[in-house]
């Protein structure tokens, strides 16, 4: 049993991490930036380290600096939560020669599946469908533009070493090849430290339907169901559920039988997700696997009863899986939604800034998993992810109309935040229908915006609400004029 | 003086407040209550309907607040105040600059497009790398680039000039 | 379907209510004292209406008003929560007359259980056991006395249309029985307007084993399995759970029966509980049925995945059930804690005040059903309780470290809380152990107590932000002194 | 002048401000960091574990705040109120008189005793009724009753005089 957890990651998910631990009796041990000292990770840790610096390679991305203190705190083992190192297999190489358990899957699983071109390259030899491109890295604009015109336009440009929607490019036509292909190569090479990029053929309008894996030490693999999250805006998934709704029984043991020989052909252990295309006839390809938990975990631990975390901290400890398939139902429906900083009304742009008024939802099959506290600030470095709201119901009815509920009750202030989006998508018709593909906010944006603050009452308050601060202030300023003399010209017009 | 002007989505609504506890929305008279609970968290209650609002800022015609969770960036003038702004507005329509100011801090890592240079709507002028996203700045409309105040490599704050496009 | 409900109850319960409303879509309309405008239920309601006054018979007991105000605003329904008119008869008579739905049983069941003594005598009638003890009420001391002394001390004075703890006193010998007589039926004509009272055999360390019921109105009859309240302090629950982990299979099969047949046996619909004392045999004794919801009915719906008060309201519009008894399974296990403003230091005396910060716990299995949000009040009016804290786990184990874990996150100021007596509590061997009688607080009380900050810790992080805080304000009087030589006498020894 | 008592749950706790970033608690140093977050609203960094504390009240030598959800109300003094307050206390012992205060606002529903009456310890004197709950208010201590200050049926407020007791 482990003593102690380091946890090399930040906001939410060290939180969810660090729940865990308490849970388990664990210590558990945060890293946080300059930044990020006010975030909550650092205020909920039993201890919590400082790494001096803001960038992510000054501090969550500093392998050197986390080693060193894993080794100087005594740390049994790291998380990495998802992100930053959690399918870096150099550095789960160094922590594995350390001696310290890395709480997640092998380097040498890490490293068959992290580079996308190898993983395709796997997958196809194990006879599970890829999506039709390149599986080595495309080395130059004249060989990438070469590929791109044999498989026909549009195509996606990936990072080779890439995930989570960073590090990727739809390119329409050839004239914006050169630009993108830059572009990318830069982003892939900030985020990922390596800036190989390969070639996919685009399938249009699939749904994004991913299947939860785990393995143990021993040889042993369950599968927790799918999810879909096709709802995604710049590539990035921001609702997600489970089960899927357009997943029958005989899909459902065909893409699970497919994600569980996927596991096993890199000797997969602990959790992992192998992503997957859906085209309209419900085949499939593999688009990737990631070697670590997801953001949208919690809605498989809803429809499971299994805590994931801990199952990853089992694991990891050399434990047998601690349930067997045969004991695993699907027990009714989970959404989770994606609470940003950001303006969906701005091109889904960040916004930064200090968290002044923070109410979260509560109730009935309502869960909250945040990353911030009142207070704490949304900064430039990181991604702008404030919070996961997650409903469980009996059926997707329910817990999408707890969603909704609780939406309502979210109060953030000191950033914009994608909520009124959110909402938005949630009474959306097509969405409602569970017929939605990747592109759908793309496709419905127009009809996802302008259905914003259509609530005449709310507005009418608010309205209310202003001319009366306006008055209040008004005879503030005019009792201080009183007293005073002072004829301030900003008052000049009243 | 009780008489103001409040601009929502581009709609405006004219508000008289009639008394402690009636205000005239666009003539209709609506009662209402106000409660401040705490330092800027307030109760409003409109008929029968309690709103929880927190006030984030007010100044001089701008006041930026939630209700219920919603928030709310309006604008509010007294008649007086309008009025005038309204005669401004018609001096900017002759100025034909448009300033592009950064959308959000970050650093600038790119810049495309130089003074003098033509643009087209939509065009890419320089990319604002924020949270480790690049986010390329477009020209809002087309014209020519008259200057270009920020440097590459070199990092900018929320709301601070970038470059502006004056027409041709 | 019901467009409208009238919630005729305040705080937790009546939040609870109005969320399930919002998540079918039917209005809710709240009332509300003037004590309680800034409670949470006024302000998350679609309609809140104001009932002048404070006492509970001004307003949340006030028929004519609420009657009056119901037909008004043309509520379709009217939710009496647990407490106030919930478990009232006449009332319920008068909003069946107005051609109004109650959600709830009908007055004529009500009125066979709500008198204490009648509902005994059915009970026996039935077979189903019964407590020793009067089925009338007692007209005078002197008769009491003599059938105290006949079954023998120590007895229980209980008022016949009492519930929930209320009105009930425990009599050691006959030298307290005349006050104890006198002040039982004082506060039961206070709470339920009758001041009949009747006399059981004290049961000594029974444990409070509850099975939740629920009818149609078509005569069929689920039961959602039990739950376990026997941890109490003051005649009241403050931790439930779900289900028994005392009760077996077999025994289950039994009290599940006879709660099934107590309901039947009143022609019972809508949900209602069956209160049983149970021995260390394993025996049990019908101690009173709840005609309504009952305060701790999350811990049921955790372990079911039904919404209970949804499926009230669905019962009430004349709906089937929603469920067979054999698609009914126990998942997991919850456990509830009911955090109140009191002091367990002293008496558990009720504390009052203004919420002036108020964070609530969050993440994986946990649920919050609060009755305040910062800025509430906390008023001598009503019962102190602030929320309950719910949380789920695969096991009691997994549950009980849920709930400790979230009651170290919760921050409450401004009054007065149970939490570190809660936490004593879930840390307790007896407790922890699932062995526990109605007298485990009182037993265990010095050990309990004395448990209370153990954190060596957190006490010298107290001590040195105290230090800090004063030495900060005396710099600051220092400055003030320099400049205005205002040798203020309160800083005499400094 | 940066040396305090600090008095929790009846023990003493000595603490000397040495720094900006250190304190010394018992004659241990201790390295710490405070950071305002808001108004009341701290975050307390002790070596490597960080608190969260909201400030409820300080006046000259109570301090009542929340460290991590737990309540806390301490004593704070400098040396020399400390020592001035241990002589007040030792003038206090010659006094025999009790006050008993209402424990929370509520009502007066029934007075058991009057002025004169010898009461034992644990003895009911009144029945303060609150939150629909009646609460016998007993005596702390044997002795006789000198004077009663509340009527039957009146509200009291919280810390509001009850009564007194005398030695007898």
């Amino acid at each position: 049993m482990f003593k102690k957890i380091l946890i090399a990651n930040r906001a939410e998910i060290a939180v969810r991490i660090i729940r865990a631990c308490k849970e388990l009796g664990i210590t558990s041990a945060a890293v946080y930036s300059t930044a990020d000292k006010k975030t909550l990770h650092t205020r909920l840790a039993d201890e919590a380290y400082h790494l001096e610096g803001n960038t992510s390679s000054e501090t969550y991305l500093n392998k050197d600096k986390i080693l060193a203190l894993a080794k100087e705190i005594k740390a049994d083992a790291i998380h990495p939560g998802y992100g930053f190192f959690s399918e870096n297999a150099d550095f789960i190489e160094a922590v594995e020669k350390a001696g310290i358990a890395f709480i997640g899957p092998s380097s040498k699983s890490v490293k068959m599946m992290g580079s996308k071109t190898a993983a395709r390259e796997l997958m196809k030899k194990h006879n599970v469908p890829i999506v039709p491109g390149t599986t080595e890295s495309v080395k130059s604009i004249q060989e990438g533009k070469k590929i791109a015109r044999e498989i026909g336009y549009p195509i996606l440009l990936k990072a080779a070493a890439g995930g989570g929607g960073k590090g990727m490019r739809k390119i329409e036509s050839e004239k914006d090849f050169d630009s993108a292909f830059e572009s990318t190569k830069r982003e892939a090479l900030k985020s990922f430290a390596n800036d190989d990029v390969y070639i996919e053929k685009f399938i249009d309008e699939p749904k994004h339907i991913e299947v939860q894996v785990f393995g143990d030490k021993r040889g042993n693999y369950v599968h927790f169901f799918e999810r879909d999250c096709s709802v995604q805006r710049r590539h990035q998934k921001i609702i997600e559920e489970a089960p899927a709704s357009v997943v029958d029984e005989e899909t459902r043991q065909r893409i699970t039988t497919a994600a569980i020989n996927a596991a096993k052909a890199c000797d997969y252990f602990n959790a992992g997700t192998i992503e997957l295309l859906m085209d309209k006839n419900k085949d499939f390809y593999f688009l990737e696997m990631n070697t670590r938990l997801q953001v949208e975990h919690p809605v498989t631990e809803l429809i499971t009863g299994i805590d994931l975390v801990k199952e990853q901290i089992s694991v990891a400890e050399g434990n047998k899986l601690s349930i067997k398939q045969d004991d695993l139902k699907i027990n009714g429906h989970a959404v989770e939604c994606r609470i940003y900083a950001e303006d969906p009304y701005n091109n889904f742009l960040p916004s930064t800034g200090k968290i002044t008024k923070y109410v979260i939802p509560a109730g009935a099959g309502v869960r909250v998993d945040t990353g911030i506290a009142c207070d704490s600030e949304i900064s430039m470095y990181y991604d702008p992810m404030i919070a996961k709201l997650i409903c469980w119901g009996a059926d997707r009815t329910e817990a999408i109309n707890r969603l909704t509920r609780a939406l309502h009750e979210y109060q953030i202030a000191g950033v914009t935040t994608n909520i009124q989006f959110l909402l938005s998508v949630l009474e959306n018709p097509i969405y409602l229908s569970g017929k939605f593909d990747i592109r759908f906010i793309e496709k419905e944006f127009e009809q996802l915006i302008t259905n914003h603050r259509n609530l005449e009452e709310l507005n009418n308050a608010a309205v209310i609400f202003a001319a009366l601060m306006k008055n209040s202030a008004s005879l503030k300023q005019q009792e201080t004029k009183a007293i005073t003399k002072n004829n301030w010209p900003g008052l000049l017009y009243e | 003086m009780n008489n103001y002007i409040v601009t929502l989505d581009e709609q405006k609504h004219n508000i008289t407040i009639a008394g402690e506890n009636e205000i005239r929305l666009n003539d209709n008279p609506i009662e209402y209550e106000l409660i401040n609970l705490s330092h800027k968290n307030y109760l409003l209650r409109i008929n029968n309907k309690f709103y929880d609002v927190y006030l984030e800022n007010i100044d001089k015609e701008k006041i930026t607040f939630l209700v219920n969770g919603t928030s709310y960036d309006v604008l509010i003038r007294t008649f007086l105040q309008e009025k005038a702004s309204q005669l401004i507005q018609v001096q900017k329509m002759h100025d034909h600059l448009t300033e592009i100011k950064a959308p959000m801090p970050g650093m600038i890592i790119k810049i495309n497009k130089q003074a003098g240079d033509k643009v087209e709507h939509g065009e890419s002028v320089m990319i604002l790398e924020a949270m480790k996203m690049e986010n390329e700045v477009r020209a809002p409309k087309e014209g020519i680039i008259e200057k270009i105040v920020v440097n590459q490599n070199s990092p900018v704050d929320k709301g601070g000039l970038l470059f502006t496009i004056k027409n041709h």
